[in-house]
């Protein structure tokens, strides 16, 4: 075997990652040294850690990073979880199967955006939501959604679109499981719960990882969703980490606090992975 | 009663008709091996009675018990496979100790049978590795270690030692047996080694196209073959099956009452050289196999027979040399056309020593 | 004759119960489509109407207000695009690692994965600089270039997951029988990986065509994707549900039916049978 | 050709320009107009990071009054020289100021705005009210507490909550005003813990708590509007373009039952309804200046008024920006609330809306590049003391520090 | 100069080293046979040959060019894997035919060749079914097919017949042969049977723990093994080999130069049953196997050695009976207490017939 062969063929995705990385990296890490608000550039300078000084002080900062934790801890969850039953639920065939299929995942077309005000105001409105007419017709007080469970709202909406994403790599994940080995084990006399347990959700377990890990990433830098729905409030309850940034960037235009905050949005994101790596990286090979 | 009992079962894959008929009863403790020519359905008959496919038609009783639509699971059997199936994401230890996990036994235990196990497969080094590290023979082991660590009602193995070397399948085939008395679980054991199964088996059942041929003990089926494909098929090498018209000598010279048109079925034992024109005919020798301890001189007869002659001795013979042969016409089988049996050989001396 | 097969309870069961969690979670999108049809005053009518008389006066408008064809040809341009130059790149690395064993290779795996975790915003004025300084503002390559980079990591992951669960012995046969790297790829990579590749790939159009920070910023007049089309449907000022559900509903369709159409091939090619 | 870049709002007006913009075409046959409409927000980023990095995407810009003062002093923007046949002097002065700095126009306005209260008539004969032209806060609240009415779907009063510097803030802001507050004293010191402030919102929480809609803190200029065509408020305070929208009978279930008055006054009528222009500017790193002027000549000149008239009727043209406009018989016929927006355009004062002075200008903003962060720092904590996460003193105990914070890092003061 | 130089070759996976330096050289045309016990690193070798594996240390030549780094697909070889790997989404025509495929043969050739091959391996009624169709004897079939339907420079085989009944591994074992020799490519062969190893092989090498222990034809392995090990790892039933202190009576009676804590090696056909009290010793019958023609005798004898008999008659003996064992001296082997052979027995008896 030629011992150039495997690198080759992963140069061209390690190089242009690699340059995709490195300038934009060192860049904010110049920009997040320098007094830089887009509204005045020409104030301009080297002020050592100020900004990352600015931006961990800020109120919200402690609430944005555990919000942020909380909302990937709880999508990830959720969407595992729930991904994994709706994959084996339409595993085995039945009428109309290909349909489900499709219908399924269709909530991941959505983008953000339409999927945040679909949810703002046609489902969780407390006045003409759905949510709210049928809370009414079984005769309930409809729920306020995004005033009394910001953060639980933001999550319902970012599971809803990221189910799909789930159930589709288990979905196909699952028919690469060995027929013989489940009926190996049913002759071991493993019951159906059982080989759930030791068959097919081992053999899921390199895809699990790698939805865990996908979903981290992008779940940790949400704020499209938050934007359009909570304005990350009430208060700070449903601000996390990319909103703060997305605050100071794009709604203050301060790219010298942004960029700090951008490192210190990789620094969790690292922590994170190292901590997820941890805990499913051996499933990984 | 029988034990386990298969009533008519038949099996289709699609147009696909695999399994035709299968009517067979097995006792409690019985060792049966199942032989048969590659693709005959022996797999499918195992995998029928651990009910791991479902039965197109016909019944299957276990110990007076309706299992045909059982789940497998709940008939505890062991089963080897011949594609081995073994869990590729746990080690040969957890492969091993599954079954016993399930059934919760005591951890201590676990830890006792599966060591055991491993002791007596040659495995001990490799409880920690996965299969995908280990070596063809190693991971045939491992399936073999999964089902003798249960004690089931039956046992199904499937080829389980094709890939081992000759030693190492001795040792285990005697390892089998031995569990086999001690545990006097049912087994089931399909095999294409004629050693295998002439020394493990009570009793050979012979499959060929979905369908019985023959049910017997190994000297049964050895010395009295119900028809031509048995004959042929249990000893090796193979019986020589020739039509009799090749060898008229054996009417003329031996009155052996040979069917019209039928043929004759010689073991190669049977068959010796001797010097040129000394035997009723001549043959010429077309091969030589020497196998250490013994030697196969391939004939070809003067009237077109092909003749395989088997001798404890090695020789001096040279390809293309013109041959003696004698024929042992006691020991000659005879079918009529249709291959069916009309008259059994007798069977070899027997050595009176001690 | 064959036996009559039992009543097929389990069949049923979970016949109901993946259709009744099908709809429950389609039920929002089945919603947004029914608002497309509605006028602006049905569209906040309370209680919710069911039954109403459909009108198509929300898709007139938005095509009237925009030029729906120009966006939906620069969203199939870019996110096509970028999603098989993505295969292209992804597809050999995750396939390297997945069958030339290294100890690296999760090292590998992670980084890749970590340079996606500069958040966007931080990392917009960086890259805005970049595209105007090398002119590449509003033009389909950089939309092309950052949807290729940003899903690379992604795609790479999937696809090495699902090459995986490949038996590298069925490929190490075919190159014994003298297939080149190519052939190798298509003739036997690719009818096996179909299911991941098609998933991945289904994934990451759907990714491009979504997104909406780059395309928003990056793009102005001309290379326009969909995700920039729905941004002025959700208007500040004045009512916009039925006319966002229309414009939203026209923006999903095209990847929508052609999720439809590709759903077949999110089959993984089953190598049952092939190795002992 | 020259391919001329707009960007602007996705709203209304806006949207009509787009449609008229091939009359300009017509007249102007070596320029070509290519559209960029994003709604507001989304424009206000890509515009800021375009003009911050010059990097030249766009000839011609739509920017508000915030940004307008803080680019042109800057020298972002260039210099608008409009012919004479514009008649720059017909621009409302309060808006001219607005979009000027030392004297020299930086954007030309293609519509203004104010606020006002718009109410429900029927309700409010229900409830035997009478609104004066300017009522009091005091007399709103009471009101709301009659017209009050959940078990029928009518809440008595609906206000923004949605946190955000132009969106809760902006109104809390106007209602500041008419308590006697302001954002900062002389010295650029935030007053968010003055008497003013705690007495506006202490009365803002309260009457949306108890006679608001739920999920206010969610809800901004849209959502009430649709609250409000569906005839679930009594009230509501808020840009006066929505009156064209409440009274449009195609949108509207109570389009004929709606009547605006003045924003509510509390210790003063001073800055108690915002001031508010969509106005086209033209950025320095403009690729086709010259045709740019071009294109804002036309599209805030008189004669582009009567072209909107003539094709969509005088209730549809852009207001708030021309003197002319609210001289047109057509004009105070067709739109019902043409006197009352006028009256609200005229009363407000940008460099003077305050009761004490005030070193900033805008009305409902102060404009400077700090206020962004502030208003929605301090946004953000009024709608936390509106959902009841925290109370009103520490909602605004929060927001002064806050403010304080970005201030001292600004370097108005140490 | 050698066509096939295997030269230091050394393999690590990861902690693990499984080949230790092989040294061979294969000369044109050769039919290598690999033996060994199971996970003694035969595929392992062959994968290296192969190009499947990257080589830890030494180097390859094949025909005078360093291929230790050459891609597996240009090297030219064909290869039977021991777990077949078989194209899943292919039929078994078109597993067959890939390799021809894609070295553009013409389609009429191709069809010819793989109907042919079909032929041969009893797989013509199978050709448009995938392998997951197919029983394990037509897998493995398919695989063979796989392979010779090519002319490659090297043919590769790893254990191909293991899992096909008796008749047909005969016949697959002459077909491979009659191959070998019109094709005359080098072959490499993997069994673990002991009749392919002495039938086909030009030179067997015997492997044990990843290093050579002896290379040299069937017979010379056979009649002279360089050690205990090859000694009991050739021939089946295996030699006996007992500790010499167990029968003293060798040295004393027949007056052998058994070496000090040395061993004594017989083979089985050399251990003889005679009435009890008539050989030099006596031992107890522990077990019986009829294998038909022949049957094995397990003994166990008065010093405590455990010895196999064998004898091509029938028997009347019983477990537990006494009998006397008579042994043939002058094809004992003696081996040293390191297990390096002494004294190579006389090789079987040559019958001068004919
Ligand atoms: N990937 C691996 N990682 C670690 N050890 C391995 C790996 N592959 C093989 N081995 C070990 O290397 C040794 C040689 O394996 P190999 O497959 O060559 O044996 P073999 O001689 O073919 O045996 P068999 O006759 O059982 O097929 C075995 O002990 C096996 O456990
Ligand atoms: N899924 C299937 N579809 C169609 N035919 C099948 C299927 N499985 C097995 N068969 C066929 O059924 C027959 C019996 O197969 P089975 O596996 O039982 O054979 P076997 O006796 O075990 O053979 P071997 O000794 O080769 O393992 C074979 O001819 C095989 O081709
Ligand atoms: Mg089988
Ligand atoms: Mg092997």
């Amino acid at each position: 075997m030629n011992r150039l062969l495997p690198r080759a063929l992963m140069a061209p995705a390690v190089a242009t990652l690699f340059l995709w990385m490195i300038v934009p990296l060192a860049m904010t890490l110049y920009f997040s040294v320098i007094r830089f608000n887009l509204m005045q550039p020409e104030a301009t300078g080297f002020i050592g850690l100020q900004n990352f000084e600015f931006f961990v002080t800020d109120p919200s900062f402690t609430a944005s990073v555990l919000n942020t934790l909380w909302l990937l801890g709880s999508v990830i969850v959720i969407t595992v979880v729930l991904g994994t039953g709706l994959a084996l639920l339409i595993d085995a065939p039945f009428p109309g199967r290909g349909l489900v299929r499709v219908l399924l995942i269709s909530p991941f077309f959505v983008m953000p955006t339409v999927n945040a005000l679909l949810w703002k105001h046609m489902m969780m409105n407390p006045i003409y939501g759905v949510l709210a007419q049928v809370w009414k017709f079984f005769g309930a007080e409809p729920v306020d959604w995004l005033t009394q469970w910001p953060l639980l709202s933001v999550i319902i909406m970012i599971s809803w679109q990221w189910l799909p994403f789930a159930t589709l790599i288990f979905m196909t994940a699952l028919q690469s499981l060995n027929r013989e080995q489940l009926e190996a084990a049913r002759m071991d006399g493993a019951t159906y719960l059982q080989q759930l347990r030791y068959m097919v959700l081992p053999h899921l377990a390199r895809s699990m990882a790698v939805v865990i890990m996908i979903e981290m990433i992008f779940l940790i830098s949400v704020f499209a969703e938050i934007y359009t729905t909570t304005g990350g409030g009430p208060g700070d309850a449903s601000t996390n980490v990319a909103f703060l940034i997305y605050k100071q960037a794009l709604m203050s235009f301060d790219a010298g606090v942004a960029s700090a905050g951008a490192l210190f949005a990789v620094l969790l994101a690292n922590v994170a992975a190292i901590f997820l790596i941890r805990l499913i990286g051996k499933n990984l090979d | 009663m029988a034990y386990l009992e298969l009533k008519g079962i038949q099996k289709h894959f699609g147009p696909v008709h695999t399994i035709r008929g299968i009517d067979l009863a097995i006792q409690q403790g019985e060792f049966i091996v199942f032989v048969g020519p590659s693709g005959c359905g022996k797999s499918t008959l195992l995998r029928l009675i651990a009910g791991l496919e479902t039965i197109t038609d016909g019944s299957l009783m276990l110990d007076g018990r309706d299992i045909t639509d059982a789940p497998s699971s709940k008939r505890d059997l062991a089963m080897v496979f011949q594609s081995y199936a073994l869990y590729p994401h746990m080690s040969v230890f957890e492969n091993m100790s599954f079954a016993l996990k399930l059934a919760k036994a005591d951890p201590a235990v676990i830890r006792d049978k599966v060591e055991r196990a491993a002791r007596i497969l040659n495995l001990t080094p490799y409880l920690q590795r996965t299969p995908k590290e280990l070596s063809g023979g190693q991971r045939q082991r491992v399936a073999i270690g999964r089902a003798i660590v249960r004690s089931p009602k039956v046992f199904l193995f499937d080829e389980p030692l094709s890939n081992l070397d000759a030693a190492l399948r001795g040792q285990t085939r005697v390892e089998i047996a031995r569990l086999h008395r001690e545990l006097g679980a049912t087994t089931i054991y399909v095999t294409h080694d004629q050693v295998e199964a002439m020394t493990l088996a009570d009793r050979v059942v012979v499959l060929r196209d979905g369908r019985i041929e023959q049910v017997g003990t190994p000297l049964e089926l050895y010395d009295k073959p119900a028809n031509q494909f048995v004959a042929q098929f249990i000893g090796t090498p193979q019986m020589n099956v020739v039509p009799a018209s090749q060898v008229p000598q054996l009417e003329d010279v031996c009155g052996l009452p040979v069917p019209p048109a039928g043929f004759v079925g010689l073991r190669p034992e049977s068959v010796t050289i001797v010097p040129a024109g000394q035997g009723p005919f001549n043959g010429r020798v077309e091969l030589l196999e020497a196998l250490g301890a013994e030697t196969l001189i391939y004939l070809s007869t003067e009237g077109g027979a092909q003749l395989v002659s088997r001798q404890a001795t090695r020789t001096l013979l040279q390809v293309g040399q013109t041959v003696g042969v004698a024929i042992d016409a006691d020991a000659a089988h005879l079918f009529d056309a249709q291959g069916r049996v009309t008259r059994h050989g007798a069977a070899a001396p027997v050595k009176v020593a001690a | 004759m064959a036996r009559p097969t039992p009543f097929p309870t389990a069949l049923v069961l979970r016949t109901i119960a993946a259709w009744l969690v099908t709809l429950l979670l389609f039920f929002p999108l089945g919603w947004l489509v029914l608002t497309a049809f509605k006028t602006e005053m049905q569209a906040i009518h309370v209680p919710p109407l069911l039954v109403f008389e459909p009108t198509l006066e929300n898709f007139t408008t938005v095509n009237e207000r925009s030029d729906y064809l120009l966006y939906a040809k620069n969203s199939v341009i870019t996110s096509v695009i970028s999603t098989l130059l993505g295969l292209a790149i992804a597809a050999p690395a995750a396939y390297s690692m997945a069958f030339f064993r290294s100890p690296r290779t999760r090292d590998i795996l992670m980084w890749m994965l970590s340079t996606k975790m500069m958040p966007a915003v931080g990392a917009l004025v960086p890259i805005y600089v970049l595209a105007q300084k090398a002119s590449l503002l509003d033009t389909h390559l950089s939309l092309i270039i950052v949807f290729t980079m940003s899903n690379l990591p992604i795609m790479v992951w999937m696809l090495y997951s699902h090459f995986k669960d490949i038996p590298s012995e069925i490929l190490e046969a075919a190159r014994m029988d003298g297939a080149t790297l190519w052939q190798e790829a298509r003739l036997v990579l690719l009818p096996l990986g179909m299911g991941g590749l098609a998933s991945t790939g289904l994934l990451c159009l759907v990714l491009s065509w979504n997104e909406a920070f780059w395309s928003l910023n990056l793009s102005s007049s001309n290379a326009g994707t969909l995700a920039t089309l729905i941004a002025s449907y959700s208007s500040p000022e004045g009512l916009f549900w039925a006319k966002l559900s229309a414009a939203s509903l026209l923006a999903i369709a095209p990847i929508v039916v052609f999720g439809w159409f590709s759903q077949k091939q999110l089959v993984q090619g089953l190598t049952f049978g092939a190795v002992k | 050709a020259t391919e001329l870049v707009v960007a602007t709002v996705n709203n209304g007006h806006m949207i009509e320009m787009q449609k008229l913009g091939k009359n300009f075409e017509a007249a102007n046959p070596d320029i070509k107009l290519k559209w960029v409409v994003l709604e507001e927000g989304v424009l206000r980023q890509r515009v800021t990071t375009d003009i911050a990095t010059k990097g030249g995407q766009f000839d011609v810009m739509t920017i508000g009054m915030y940004e307008t003062p803080i680019w042109g002093k800057k020298g972002w923007l260039k210099e608008l020289k409009p012919d004479a046949a514009y008649d720059v002097d017909d621009v409302l002065p309060a808006i001219r100021n607005g979009l000027s700095v030392d004297g020299k126009l930086y954007a030309a306005p293609f519509y203004g705005e104010s606020s006002m209260l718009m109410y429900r008539t029927d309700l409010a004969t229900k409830a035997g009210i009478k609104f004066a032209d300017r009522p009091t806060w005091d007399q709103v609240r009471d009101a709301a507490a009659k017209m009050h009415d959940p078990a029928n779907g009518v809440y008595g009063i609906c206000l923004r909550g949605k946190p955000g510097w132009g969106d809760n803030m902006a109104f809390i802001t106007t209602m500041v005003n008419a308590f006697g507050g302001q954002w900062f004293d002389l010295s650029w010191k935030p007053q968010l813990e003055s008497k003013a402030w705690k007495d506006a919102v202490t009365l803002y929480v309260d009457m949306l708590k108890k006679y608001g809609p739920p999920g206010s803190s969610a809800n901004s200029f849209n959502e009430i509007l649709a609250l409000y065509n569906e005839g679930k408020c009594g009230m509501w305070v808020d840009a006066s373009i929505a009156a064209s929208f409440v009274s449009d009978p195609k949108q509207s279930k109570v389009a004929d039952k709606v009547d605006f008055v003045q924003a509510p006054s509390a210790v003063t009528d001073k800055g108690a309804n915002w001031l508010w222009a969509w106005a086209l500017a033209i950025p320095n790193s403009a690729k086709n200046p010259d045709a740019a002027q071009k294109f804002i000549n036309w599209a805030t000149s008189k004669d582009y008024i009567k072209l909107v008239a003539k094709e969509e009727g005088w209730a549809a043209v852009p207001t708030g920006t021309r003197k002319s406009t609210y001289l047109t018989r057509e004009f105070r016929q067709a739109a019902k609330f043409a006197a009352a927006e006028q009256r609200a355009m005229l009363s407000a004062n940008p460099n003077d809306a305050t009761l004490p002075k005030s070193p900033y200008v805008g009305v409902q903003f102060a404009a400077i590049p700090e206020f962004a962060s502030i208003g929605i720092a301090v946004g953000q904590q009024m709608s936390a003391a509106l959902a009841g996460k925290a109370t009103v003193d520490e909602a605004l105990k929060a927001s002064q520090v806050a403010a304080d914070r970005e201030m001292r890092k600004a370097g108005y003061y140490k």
